[in-house]
């Protein structure tokens, strides 16, 4: 039953796959100016420009570009990186992982921090501490994050010098380390994404309060804590891991102005990057990640709220 | 001795809109003795459930119970502290609400919920809440009781999850248990079941117990006492036997009125002539969904090969449990769900299966009232858009005579004109349903489908819409296909009743067949199995034997449907044969192995 | 006339009091970052770039503090026709595999510019070598396409660095520069340790380097104030008052003919009007430009590339100065009153965007509407940049007066920005080049000066300083006006102090 | 449930100031948008600039009353398009049959995840920024979160009897989606209309960093916070104002949603 629909779901994904390789594809063909102008910048002369055209096989018209990559991806690669000339499975190799690290990080830290405010509100919805937690969460999101990292940096790096104002990641860091490099940028993206998840699980579970096997629970004399973590929010779990899914989908790619600000080396300023200097191999690869990252939370999301929940299970 | 459950000058009040306290529960008092059974009865509104929580200190969101006094033994419920309320609720008092489905946690299994309120209050070990969870299971009649505990609530059906339920309330040995329209959501076979298993173990046990509902019949079985609720207060209390009597208030007396059985229907009328073509004909219609096989039939039949015939200007009847096909009926001659096989006249002319293909006379002529006038009603619409509708969609009519019609249309179901500008959000349930009828009369049709149109009212609301139904065939020409699973109703409107079951017609007749003498075993079952309005009848109704299942391995469309729950089975024949279909001597058809039987 | 460069070294920094301390590590961060990055000299595009090739390779030649050559590989340089040049080699320098430094490396460094496939930055200049050949291990000889008495100077730039014979493979850099590579992640970062067979006796100081980019300029003067890295690039500055309010952080202002420039091209309408041009010249507070927009770390320019700093500048010329009535004189006599001009700007060429908003007030105040339109920086030069009749361009600084005028003013210059078309100044330009008296020299040189001031299409408000910060503990910094962080190659002078 | 009122009363006020400052902000501000005024950049707050000068010199006062109008004036015209455009699309999608429903859902699903600002970026860089690009950038990146929404609305209003009375009425798809369906999805839908105007609020913000905001000498909040970042560390009312200007904006925006739906289903999803 589940092998079924993942199956079903990844073949949707593949289509929708080709479907942003497309898109990204013919967006970018009506990008003025191409890899080898941008490679050579200011001192570009249209003789010098077109040789090198002809040797990155800009030349060609897109569509055949388009086939030419499509083809090399599915046989399982995705090109040379016109700028760097390097493999493009390469220079992802060297970012994905450090992009991979920010957003677990900051999901080990904001999806528990948004399910304890999630839960709180709704557990004593309309109180004081409810709509204190909502102005809370709030202001997080409505404050620009790159005004929340530049704050941060000035206290913690600049005059408390607590952290480093940049993410540098040794490969031997220790935990340590590793723990002061990171504060800043996960407490920068929790911002961002905690608000809106800790918001939707008050949502879900607040629905699974009204709901009369709550109010059977409470005649049976349990407390409310136990109503809300062993009764309502088992139920809730499908829409909040859809709402984590979608927030954490957000960690890969808008992670681009704490990637900025902390010059960590991640795949959304290497998107960017690819995008200045018109590398299509590199942009289609970054796109394809974002595109699958999103696509796969989406149906780790799903599976979750089928396991979840038994009657989707044992059907 | 004072009582041993004693209410005084109860009052819950809710705020209103600007603030203000509106009294909800005002000033009720009535007490209970150890062992007795009290019933709180009441329609909609009546503030008896509210009552009921109130027992267990316990108001919904928005509501205060802000007077009174609750004892139970020598506990004054209202003053605990939320501390000892914790250890008090589930303990000393317990609750079975309406809907088992709803009050299940669907995500945990039933073993954990039933045994959860020992566990909470540390009455026993897991193990001995289990076995003593087993031993309700079996007393309250319930299959498997050593196995069903483990099966999630959606596994199980509807009236085993409300037996389930009161296991879970006696599982405490409480004090007081609080059993609030706990057969309301059953069918009626079920019903009579899950009414016996309470009873026994309620009186074994000697608890005292408060049974709230709006059904007189039901409570008449339960019930020492009676207190009759309206708008939050007492209207009479008394034994039982006193208020089913000898009613004194007004109140009582119209709910009893709405409670027994009328025939509303006076004459029978005769086609016009034998020659001219029914007016809907349905010829071996079958229908479900799933794909498709090769021969056309869906992969999960829910009609199987249904005939029917309604004349010009008579109402037929179809009645059934939940899940027999019989709103798949009305859905499919309206053409929602399009047939499989079969074909459906209408005047002779076959339509097609998908109203699409259906001409717009053909649309107008057909129409459908659905159960539910909550959802039947667009609720961002006024009455005058709803019910103009129609009019303006087949007739082309001018505004100005849209707006006369509406207003002939509302007199004609009994609602003042003015409603006309309100919205259809804002209106009563008995309201909205008659919207419901005046927008199919708009249409002028031939034959209206009314699906259940009553069963989500209250009595006496439902009682009126069927008065309505009823004085609407006297008027128009109209026929009415009546469906609905509550027998009475149906008797008292139609002419013809087709009984279904499992999708196959298993008795169609005349309505007079159908208040005496037997006929197939489960007209007989439901028939029986309605609660009459009077102490006694449940003992008096035998207890049905408990049957082995029929062997799976055999086609269930091969053999008789209703083998499985048939009192007067025949082994060997009926579990190895498709039954044929008889012609009783009454006139009825009906399917069955066994001839008529005497009764 | 024979010119030759040779006899001692002469370091920017042997005046300086202290003695040099060997040891420590420090952490640089640049401007730019990207995947683009390179250990390919020719390919160098960025201010990473150059300062990481610096670290990792050595030229024939280097800059001096005026930006006059000096040598390095080479130990001389001659010639006598400015056309045929002599180089002879520094023997015994070694790469950092060991390799001894050959003639045939120079040629094939030189050479390779003019292959399309390198795609060298390079590739215009280099069209100008003729001829280079071998004519003996440690001697090479050049012929030019024309007499270019610069070329010492132009060899002394970073794309021109020296690289081992028939080297294609830029994953890893083998050099003769002062730090061997110890990793190199484009995009990331660049470590380089002490090179022990450092051609320069003694030098360089510090054990290991890590170069990094930050583009954000607020974040790299973060990471600078907390103690993450020592040494910054390009300080925003409006960010000067911060560095400075620390105690431990200094500001190092270098003085260069980098300029943004107003571009108004002289074959498209409006601009093609000279009064319309000089309105435009006449507009800019040149005066609040300095202070507003660079806080003082500016020279104020006359409309022409020559900055105050530079040994050619024409003192006598008169300085334009902002003036709405003469701009408003200038508007009506071109007719052009109450007309919309587009004018592009983009954080390619910096200050321009404020330089606009600036523009855009005082034009409107004589009833020219000029519409800012900012567009990104990338693809702004090879799409916008001298496209359109009004916009800004930047130019980074040139070692000499003869390159700022022939590559962007001359009228065959491939990047004549103003599209200006002005015999006499072609012909100066050529004459200059060739020109041995220095007084005669100067004269041309004021002259063009003039031209350009009175005729281009180019209005240049400012020269902006570039601004270094560093810890206190960075030591021997100093001032190469070709770029930040001493010309790029800091690396090869700075020592860092006992804390 | 008169404190909720109370939080939602602030967020109407807020609102309403922002709105009455978006349209006569221009006419209220004291100095000329791109003057350098002040004799220094950064100044305090009072004297003749009420919310001290910029980075440039500017009036800060000045430059909040006209960047208001942009952040409010975009983000609500972007919100609005991405929110109604997305209801048309959804509508259309729920009533027509399951291959173009399936193909517009995943259509809406590659948008979707192309992230945001990466696609402003690319967009800008094809078509160079203009006012109404930025609307069309926002309005598209929130597009599918819209349709999301409401397509689950439709699909399931779709299911609703009287849907199914218009049905079997013999009602054409056209009259279903527009008069059954649509007047019953207008209250969520509503309030998600607030949350994508919080959103855009933020991307625009966010597109300001990466410098593809508001043409000069104009700026919107956004890019007013960015230009003054480096007055952050002496605590400058330049970069101060504009960042409350942000937060009270989207939070009066989120409070007055928040007690608009408290009556009906929360109405809250992905961005």
């Amino acid at each position: 039953m589940i092998l079924l629909l993942v199956a079903k779901r990844i073949l949707i994904a593949f289509f929708t796959l080709l479907l942003v390789s497309l898109v990204v594809f013919s967006i970018t063909s009506l990008l003025p100016g191409d890899a080898a102008q941008e490679l050579l910048g200011q001192s570009a002369t249209p003789e010098i420009v077109a040789e090198l055209r002809e040797q990155l096989g800009l030349n060609q018209p897109g569509h055949i570009r388009y086939l030419v990559w499509l083809k090399g991806l599915l046989s399982g690669d995705p090109g040379i990186s016109m700028v760097s000339d390097m493999p493009v499975r390469d220079i992802i190799g060297q970012r994905l992982p450090k992009s991979l690290m920010l957003a677990g990080l900051t999901a080990a830290v904001s999806v528990p921090l948004a399910l304890l405010i999630g839960i709180l509100s709704a557990m004593y919805r309309d109180s004081r501490l409810d709509r204190s937690l909502n102005i809370v969460t709030l202001s997080m999101i409505a404050v620009p994050e790159f005004l929340v990292a530049t704050i941060a940096v000035i206290v913690f790096a600049v005059q408390l010098r607590w952290l480093p104002s940049i993410t540098i990641v040794s490969p031997d860091a220790t935990f340590g380390e590793l723990a002061r490099a990171f504060a800043m940028p996960v407490m920068t993206l929790c911002f961002v994404v905690v608000a809106q998840m800790a918001r939707m699980t008050r949502a879900a579970v607040i629905n699974q309060l009204d709901s009369p096997y709550v109010e059977m629970a409470i005649l049976k004399g349990a407390r409310p804590t136990r109503i809300a973590l062993r009764h309502a929010f088992p139920n809730a779990i499908g829409p909040v891991v859809n709402a984590i899914a979608l927030s954490l989908s957000y960690l890969l790619g808008g992670a681009i102005i704490v990637e900025t600000i902390f010059n960590y080396p991640g795949i959304a300023s290497l998107m960017v990057n690819a995008v200045t200097s018109r590398d299509m191999p590199l942009l289609q690869a970054c796109a394809m990640i974002f595109s699958g990252a999103y696509l796969m939370m989406v149906l780790v999301a799903d599976i979750v709220a089928i396991v979840s929940n038994p009657k989707l299970r044992h059907r | 001795m004072s009582a041993h459950l004693q209410v005084s000058g109860l009052e819950v009040t809710v705020s209103g809109e600007h603030g203000e306290r509106i009294r909800i529960v005002d000033d009720v008092n009535f007490e209970a003795n150890k062992g007795e059974v009290l019933a709180l009865i009441g329609e909609s509104g009546s503030g008896k459930t509210t009552i009921a929580l109130a027992l267990m200190a316990y108001a919904r969101r928005g509501c205060t119970i802000s007077a009174g006094q609750i004892r139970i033994g020598d506990t004054s419920v209202l003053e605990l502290s939320r501390e000892q309320l914790f250890g008090f609720r589930g303990n000393r008092v317990s609750y079975v609400s309406q809907s088992a489905a709803a009050a299940f946690n669907p995500s945990k299994s039933i073993m954990d919920q039933v045994i959860e309120t020992a566990m909470l209050h540390k009455l026993s070990s897991k193990s001995a809440a289990r076995s003593k969870a087993i031993e309700l299971f079996s007393s309250l009649a319930l299959p498997n009781p050593e196995t069903i505990g483990n099966h999630y609530p959606h596994q199980v059906s509807g009236g085993q999850l409300q037996r389930l339920m009161a296991a879970m309330a006696l599982i405490s040995d409480p004090d007081v248990v609080i059993l609030d329209e706990p057969t309301t959501a059953l069918d009626v076979t079920t019903q009579i079941e899950v009414l016996r298993a309470f009873k026994k173990v309620v009186r074994n046990r000697g608890t005292t117990a408060i049974y709230v509902s709006h059904d007189l019949s039901v409570v008449a079985q339960m019930a020492d006492k009676i207190v009759v609720l309206k708008n939050g207060t007492v209207r009479e209390a008394g034994e039982t036997m006193q208020v089913l009597d000898a009613p004194s208030d007004e109140y009582t007396q119209a709910l009893m009125a709405a409670a027994k059985p009328s025939l509303r229907v006076e004459s029978l009328k005769k086609p016009d002539s034998e020659t001219e073509a029914a007016l809907l004909e349905l010829r071996d219609v079958s229908a479900g969904f799933g794909r498709v096989d090769a021969d056309g039939m869906p992969k999960f039949t829910i009609l199987h090969d249904v005939n029917l015939t309604v004349e010009r200007g008579t109402t037929l009847g179809i009645i059934g449990e939940s899940g027999c096909g019989k709103s798949t009926l009305a859905r499919t001659i309206a053409g929602l769900h399009p047939a499989a096989a079969g074909s459906i006249c209408l005047d002779g002319v076959p339509l097609a299966t998908h109203l699409s293909k259906r001409t717009r006379d053909q649309l107008r002529r057909v129409q459908i009232v659905f159960q539910n006038a909550d959802t039947a009603l667009n609720p961002a619409h006024t009455v005058e858009q709803v019910v103009g509708r129609p009019l303006v969609f087949y007739k082309g009519i001018s505004a100005d005579e849209t707006h006369k019609r509406v207003a002939e249309l509302l007199a004609q179901v009994k609602l003042p004109v003015d409603i006309a500008t309100r919205r259809c959000a804002e209106l009563s349930g008995g309201q909205k349903q008659r919207i419901n009828l005046a927008r199919a009369l708009a249409a002028e049709p031939d034959i209206i489908l009314c699906d259940e149109v009553t069963s989500a009212l209250d009595t006496v609301v439902g009682a009126a819409i069927l008065d309505l139904i009823a004085e609407l065939r006297r008027e128009l020409d109209v026929a009415f296909i009546f469906i609905s699973h509550d027998i009475s109703a149906v008797r008292s409107v139609c002419d013809d009743i087709l009984v279904l079951y499992s999708g196959r017609t298993v008795e169609f007749g005349k309505r007079e067949n159908f208040a005496a003498g037997p006929g197939h075993p489960y007209t007989d079952l439901l028939v029986s199995s309605v609660p009459e309005l009077r102490q006694g009848w449940l003992e008096e109704t035998s207890a049905r034997t408990i049957l082995r299942p029929v062997d799976n391995a055999v086609d269930v469309d091969e053999i008789c449907a209703f083998v499985d729950r048939c009192p007067v089975r025949l082994d060997g024949i009926c579990d190895t044969k498709r039954p044929p279909r008889l012609i009783h001597a009454n006139g009825n058809e009906v399917l069955c192995h066994l001839p008529q039987a005497e009764s | 006339m024979t010119a030759s460069f040779g006899g001692i070294l002469a370091y920017p920094n042997a005046a300086t009091a202290a003695t040099p301390r060997k040891g420590g590590q420090i952490r640089v961060a640049s401007l730019s970052s990207s995947i683009a990055d390179t250990l390919d000299p020719a390919k160098g595009s960025l201010s990473t770039d150059y300062v990481r090739h610096y670290m990792l390779y050595s030229g024939l030649t280097q800059y001096n503090r005026d930006l006059s050559a000096q040598l390095a590989l080479a130990v001389s340089i001659e010639t006598d026709d400015q056309i045929h040049w002599t180089i002879k080699l520094r023997d015994g320098v070694q790469f950092h595999n060991g390799k001894s430094l050959t003639s045939a490396d120079v040629v094939y460094s030189l050479l390779r510019h003019k292959d399309a496939s390198v795609a060298s930055k390079m590739a215009t200049i280099a069209q100008q070598f003729a001829d280079v050949k071998a004519t003996g291990p440690l001697e090479v000889t050049m012929r030019l396409t024309g007499a270019n008495a610069d070329l010492p100077v132009i060899l002394a730039d970073s794309h021109f660095l020296i690289i081992a014979d028939g080297t294609r493979d830029f994953r890893t850099a083998v050099g003769t520069g002062p730090y061997k590579l110890k990793s190199f992640n484009p995009g990331i970062r660049t470590v380089g340790i002490r090179n022990e067979n450092y051609w320069k006796p003694g030098r360089p100081y510090i054990d290991e380097i890590e170069l990094i980019g930050i583009p954000d300029e607020t974040s790299r003067v973060n990471a600078l104030l907390s103690g993450d890295v020592q040494l910054i690039i390009a300080v925003n500055p409006r960010q000067t008052r911060r560095v400075d309010a620390s105690p431990t952080h200094e500001i190092l202002e270098t003085k260069s003919g980098l300029y943004t420039d107003l571009i108004m091209r002289a074959d498209a309408h409006p601009t093609s009007n000279p009064d319309f041009v000089l309105a435009m010249k006449y507009l800019f507070d040149r005066k609040l430009i300095r202070k507003a927009l660079f806080r003082g770390f500016a020279e104020i320019g006359n409309d022409h590339p020559i900055a105050p700093t530079d040994r050619y500048f024409a003192p006598g010329l008169a300085q334009r100065e902002y003036d709405p009535d003469r701009a408003s004189f200038h508007l009506k006599k071109s007719g052009l009153a109450g007309i919309r001009v587009p004018m592009y700007a983009t954080p390619a060429a910096q200050g321009s965007i404020d330089t606009a908003s600036l523009l855009q007030e005082s034009a409107a105040r004589i009833g020219l509407k000029l519409a800012v339109n900012r567009v990104p920086a990338d693809g702004y030069w090879s799409n916008h940049w001298m496209k359109h009749p009004l916009g800004f361009g930047n130019t980074n600084p040139r070692p000499t007066a003869d390159l700022k005028f022939s590559l962007f003013f001359k009228s065959d210059a491939p990047w004549n920005v103003s599209g200006w078309h002005n015999e006499r100044f072609d012909q100066l330009v050529v004459a200059a080049r060739a020109e041995g008296d220095e007084v005669k020299r100067r004269q041309m040189y004021a002259d063009m000066q003039e031209l350009v001031h009175d005729k281009c299409g180019v209005g240049i408000p400012v020269f902006i300083s570039l601004i270094d910060a560093y810890h206190t503990r960075v030591k021997g910094l100093g001032s190469i006006p070709i770029g930040g962080l001493m010309g790029y190659s800091f690396a090869d002078h700075v020592w860092l102090d006992e804390s | 449930m008169n404190r909720v009122r109370g939080a939602g009363l602030v967020g109407l006020v807020l609102v309403i100031a922002w709105g009455l400052i978006a349209l006569f902000g221009p006419m209220l501000a004291p100095y000329e948008v791109g003057a350098i005024v002040a004799p220094d950049v950064f100044e305090r707050m009072g004297g003749a600039h009420l919310l001290g000068s910029d980075y440039l010199g500017r009036d800060v006062l000045s430059r909040l009353l006209n960047g208001a109008r942009f952040t409010v004036g975009l983000s609500f015209g972007a919100a609005l398009l991405a929110s109604s455009s997305g209801a048309a699309l959804a509508l259309f999608s729920a009533i027509s049959v399951r291959w173009v429903d399936e193909t517009v859902s995943r259509l809406m699903d590659a948008l979707i995840s192309i992230p945001g600002k990466i696609l402003a970026l690319v967009i800008v860089a094809a078509f160079g920024s203009s006012m109404v690009l930025l609307l069309l950038i926002a309005a598209v990146s929130y597009m599918p979160g819209a349709f999301r929404i409401a397509r689950s609305l439709a699909v399931n209003l779709n299911q609703m009897e009287y849907v199914q009375v218009a049905r079997v009425r013999g009602e054409g798809r056209v009259h279903i989606a527009i008069f059954e369906i649509l007047p019953n999805m207008i209250h969520p839908l509503l309030a998600d209309f607030g949350l994508r105007f919080v959103f855009v609020v933020l991307l625009l913000s966010g597109l300001s960093f990466l410098g593809l905001g508001v043409q000069p000498p104009d700026a919107d909040l956004g890019s007013l916070v960015r230009e003054n970042i480096s007055g952050l560390a002496e605590v400058a009312p330049a970069i101060i104002a504009p960042a409350l200007a942000i937060a009270t904006l989207t939070i009066g925006v989120n409070l007055l949603i928040d007690s608009l739906a408290s009556g009906g289903r929360s109405v809250t999803d992905e961005a």
